[in-house]
């Protein structure tokens, strides 16, 4: 089998597909043209092919945002690229007053398709401005949906689905996966396999061998789903625990129907991210598994995140503060008692 | 709408500010005339309502600037945008000319054109919006404006803003964009001097005119309140903005006659008085006599007629 | 005995006295000084009687936070108000990436106390950009902290609190309780009493007749307190259900330990919030409450929001949309199958 | 820091354009040489060591940029508050001259100025501060200089940013804020023309003295790399501002040499021979001989030891 393609790789050709397909399509954002093709390169080439549709733009985090919700008001479809997604919050209004709002607030529907990349979070060295995930910030907001890059989830099909809601919504993209390997045909590595139990593709599931029954199932973002299945693996392999790992791409509105058939018989469930303590998106889920299984919950859902910290620029700092593979592990262990 | 009527005004008695002068150069039509009046009288209504409790919430009245947006109406076109802010009547109604459609919105009524949702200060149909946030329509007009621009389509977005919104960060990260990418997009600005109880002095340094030289952006001034000279002033720019395509700023001198919203005029008389002496109402009403009296007899009893009727309608519905 | 103040002028004296006695504390914001004196008439005279300190600021939110945090690092204590809670959007950056940061991201610790006042909420018809509950965006930052005003808190004593942590904090301020009486003595009305358990004074306890033993409890900010009363009030005289209602001063860092006993035994917690449902602040709460508590639980842990929608501004429709008094009521007997 | 050696300079071929040879109108001193030649060494030794793998993270090199913060040194005192962003090293060279502590910090080892924690662009030492989101410290900068001005002790703030950082919303509420209090705001814009990958022309309509002009606020440019000669300019303006006081923005035309970050420069070969056409350093070398290949040297060998002794020490601990 000849390897597969690289996420960035993935990324960059569906938003090529969609700029391909759909004339109403732009990409824009700080630095994206040929031939630098934007900080992390997911852009690159697309300038060259979609003059005029793929632009550089000045460093005006809000400003892009805004141009986008007019783009998206008169019938368009921008995509935009925040550099990194800490900067977010320079286009917080935009974004939560204008672009979700419209949907809405004017008593009728008003159709406003964009996506606002985001690449998030750490493990890369890039200090306390450069290295957060602020998924959490963004829930909550009525026409607003969020999104996880993966590397089980075919990007062409994603950004497809998100347009075509007709709604804003945020796409947030761990750095560390751009140069990770898609994962195709079900298959991760070795024992470790994935499939779509809910049918309409949102929910992948990872396990070794085959996915049930699980003694724990952990529910984990795309950017963290590497590290919540080595822990699986090694909860395999030092406990005997069998566990399976639940990677949704989009976050929010969170779409819980077709995980309770595999979360309901689980011993534990586990909500892992990156993103740092505090009112997390995790919240939000186990807030509602809480409603939807108390009867059938064997005992308290368990939270993982980064320490409530900033996060630190020196590897061997920054480590301590991020949630790792290890982090996830020692969760488990420690709520299932092994 | 009323029939237009036009007919040549006596030449005025030249003052201080000729230029401040209406129909000195050129008639009044019945159209522009009946317009103004609709809007100064509906603005008039609602500030009447609240007094009487029949408003809840908030509104921003446009009383002293109502002919901006009338003297721009025949420039701008049904292609064109229009983004409204918070004081926004005058310009939905030069736009529609639908004071019942409005005032629904305001009063929560059926036939409200958002549905009761938006109210005073959120609007939308078809091209024109309205929105209660400072500064956000700015990047959101040069997205529609590269939106025209791409398509060819000779439409433009039309910005209007106030002078203390110059405060926002977002309307210079706007400017700088439109014309780097040169997108058709006109920013009226309706300078009155005040940004709800702040005086233009302690809000801004500078100058409007220097905000837009420091991008390179067309600039131009008006202060006069007749609408013919405004418009055969503003045409060429307006058409250069379609056709260059190009950014420009529009600064109109003008005035808030009445409270920020409702109530809440800490201005002293001085401020008053000097507010009152440049609206153009007066003046019309001095050049036009009986004519200026009939319209807006008919404006106050139509308005009145739109308040009756809205009133005795049920409340909006929204399916949200 | 004489009426109790307004909560607006508790508050406007309680900054008075701030200013009053510490020549480092400053206020800064839109249209505060006189004579307008705030577009909530909180700030009013106080640009009189401290020239100089008490400042009206151009419409520029993000300056205004970067402001206060330059005057913070320069050693003062700066106050400011975002006239419109759902502006604070604009400020995300300055609060997240350079306020709250700086206090821990330079490996040793800058104090950053300063204040930021956001008169939030519905009710008033002032619409979907006038009307909003942003707190919930707001949890989870490192070094910030979230209070809500409320008409049991001394304010005097919430601000000297706040400011002596040296970290930023956002002050949430229901706009329809500065009109409200401060209830004193432990008296609201009737046979509605309130003390606080905790010893800190963070929490406040309202009961009718007498604290214990609870059918149910709910927890709500300060805004909504008044409503959660009425609805305890209603439901002890419907249902002869006795509950106690919980009011926090400080939203987050959550403070749980002193809430512990009164709610351990209660047939149901519920949280109730004003803000639009989804990643709320109940959510955070709820998760802290469901780890301490599991053992005692007895049936899950109600959230009540306001509907997944912006805010509309006709009264009948924004009445529909916010969490309102039988919101709280209905919602209780629900749980309770009352 | 090695001995200041104060020595007369021939005066320069007259060229195309005089005002850039340095050292023609006065002596460049040891300390300014040694100091210029700190900072090159250190930054270059910086990406020797992300070539050789290590370094992780990211770091932003100033080279070409050095005379900036060098020229401006003896006009801050101790007093100032000095906000600095990514491109900081020469900014933080040049104030405390100590390549050890930022070299610590910047490889995460004991002795880090911020234990680790910031990194290249976190810095934060006394009144000195460097954060790593474009344009947040210009109202930030402002709020200090308030509270410079309320204690009248005289000091200022003085906020570095790039030219490309203009595009920031934020700049223009700081400046607007700055001129309208009448604030000791220096701004010092670093106008390399460019900002990462994108060319001035490209992120920034009109000019950065037309930004200044929009406000009010005083102005001026600087071309020249001379030391004594930007000195002797711009000590006035540094006066009017602390003792008026008053905001000013002074532009620097200047280059970078080296890629943005690491590794990822796409400038075309012209555009790189412009920028090395403008560097202060082959001009310097040319007019001090010996002298300046005597100080390279020993900055060399400073930052080659510095580099040795920091690699050596334990990691950084930090106690959050
Ligand atoms: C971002 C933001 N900040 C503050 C406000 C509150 N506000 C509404 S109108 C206004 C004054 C606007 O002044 P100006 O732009 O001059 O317009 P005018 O009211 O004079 O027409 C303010 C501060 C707002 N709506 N949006
Ligand atoms: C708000 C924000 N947006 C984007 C970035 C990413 N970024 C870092 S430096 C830079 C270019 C800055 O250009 P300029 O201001 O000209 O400074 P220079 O790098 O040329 O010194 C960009 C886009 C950032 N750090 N902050
Ligand atoms: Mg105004
Ligand atoms: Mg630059």
């Amino acid at each position: 089998m000849p390897e597969s393609e690289r996420v960035v790789t993935n990324l960059n050709r569906a938003l090529g597909a969609l700029l391909d397909k759909d004339q109403r399509v732009y990409v824009l954002g700080e630095d994206i043209g040929d031939p630098y093709g934007g900080a992390f390169k997911v852009t690159r080439g697309l300038s060259t092919r979609f003059p005029g549709r793929v632009l550089s733009t000045p460093i005006s985090e809000s400003a892009i945002a805004g141009v986008a919700g007019g783009l998206a008001l008169a019938g368009d479809r921008p995509v935009i690229e925040v550099m990194f997604g800490d900067f977010a919050g320079l286009c917080f209004d935009q974004l939560y007053n204008f672009a979700a709002k419209s949907v809405s607030m004017y008593g009728h529907r008003v159709p406003m398709p964009m996506i606002v990349r985001c690449p998030v979070g750490g493990n890369r060295g890039y200090g306390p401005t450069h290295s957060q995930n602020p998924q959490k910030h963004f829930i909550g907001i009525p026409n607003l949906s969020l999104w996880e890059l993966s590397p089980l989830h075919d990007n062409a099909v994603v950004l497809d689905r998100i347009m075509d809601r007709g709604e804003p919504a945020i796409l947030f993209e761990d750095k560390t996966l751009y140069s990770r390997r898609m994962h195709r045909d079900g298959v991760i590595s070795g024992p470790l396999r994935f499939d779509f139990p809910g049918g309409d593709g949102n929910w992948a599931r990872v396990y070794v061998g085959r996915p049930d029954p699980a003694d724990y199932v952990i529910i984990a973002p795309g950017g963290l789903a590497e590290r919540a299945w080595q822990a699986a693996a090694d909860l395999l392999v030092e406990h005997e625990l069998t566990g399976q790992v639940l990677v949704p791409s989009r976050l929010y509105p969170v779409d819980l129907e077709p995980l309770l058939p595999a979360v309901r018989d689980a011993g534990l469930i586990c909500i892992a991210e990156e993103g740092v303590t505090g009112g997390t998106w995790g919240a939000e889920v186990a807030n509602q598994l809480y409603g939807r299984l108390w009867a059938d919950l064997k005992r308290p859902i368990r939270l993982v995140s980064s320490a409530d910290s900033v996060i630190p620029t020196a590897p061997h700092l920054e480590r301590e503060v991020l949630v790792q593979s290890e982090t996830i592990y020692r969760a488990v262990c420690e709520a299932l008692d092994a | 709408m009323s029939e237009p009527v036009t007919a040549d005004l006596p030449r005025a008695v030249p003052a201080a500010r000729p230029a401040d002068q209406p129909g000195e150069r050129t008639a009044v039509s019945g159209e522009d005339l009946d317009l103004l009046l609709l809007i100064r009288s509906f603005e008039q209504a609602l500030l009447d309502l609240f007094s009487e409790g029949r408003l809840n919430g908030t509104t921003h009245s446009c009383l002293g600037q109502e002919h901006i947006p009338v003297a721009l109406r025949p420039l701008l076109g049904d292609a064109d945008h229009i983004f409204s802010n918070h004081r926004g009547h005058g310009h939905y109604l030069a736009r529609f000319g639908d004071p019942a459609g409005l005032l629904a919105e305001i009063m929560g009524r059926e036939g409200a054109v958002c549905n009761g949702v938006g109210g005073s200060q959120h609007i939308h149909r078809g091209r024109y919006l309205s929105t209660g946030v400072q500064g956000e329509s700015m990047p959101v007009g040069a997205g529609v404006a590269l939106h025209h621009k791409r398509s060819g389509d000779g439409g433009l977005a039309a910005v209007f803003i106030g002078d203390g919104t110059f405060g926002e960060g977002a309307v210079y990260e706007a400017l700088n964009l439109a014309q780097l990418w040169q997108l058709p997009l006109l920013v009226v600005v309706e300078n009155n001097g005040i940004a709800q109880s702040t005086p233009a002095s302690v809000h801004t340094a500078g100058t409007i005119a220097g905000r837009a030289a420091a991008f390179g952006v067309t600039y131009h001034h008006v202060d006069s309140v007749d609408l013919s000279e405004i418009r055969s002033a503003v045409a060429p720019l307006v058409r250069a903005v379609r056709e260059t395509p190009m950014p420009a700023v529009v600064e109109f001198s003008t005035v808030r006659l009445g409270p920020h919203s409702k109530g809440d005029d800490t201005r002293d008389s001085a401020a008053l008085a000097f507010a009152q002496d440049r609206d153009w109402y007066p003046r019309y009403r001095r050049l036009l006599g009986d004519r200026f009296d009939h319209a807006e007899g008919r404006q106050q009893a139509r308005v009145a007629d739109t308040v009756r009727a809205v009133a005795a309608r049920p409340p909006a519905r929204w399916d949200a």
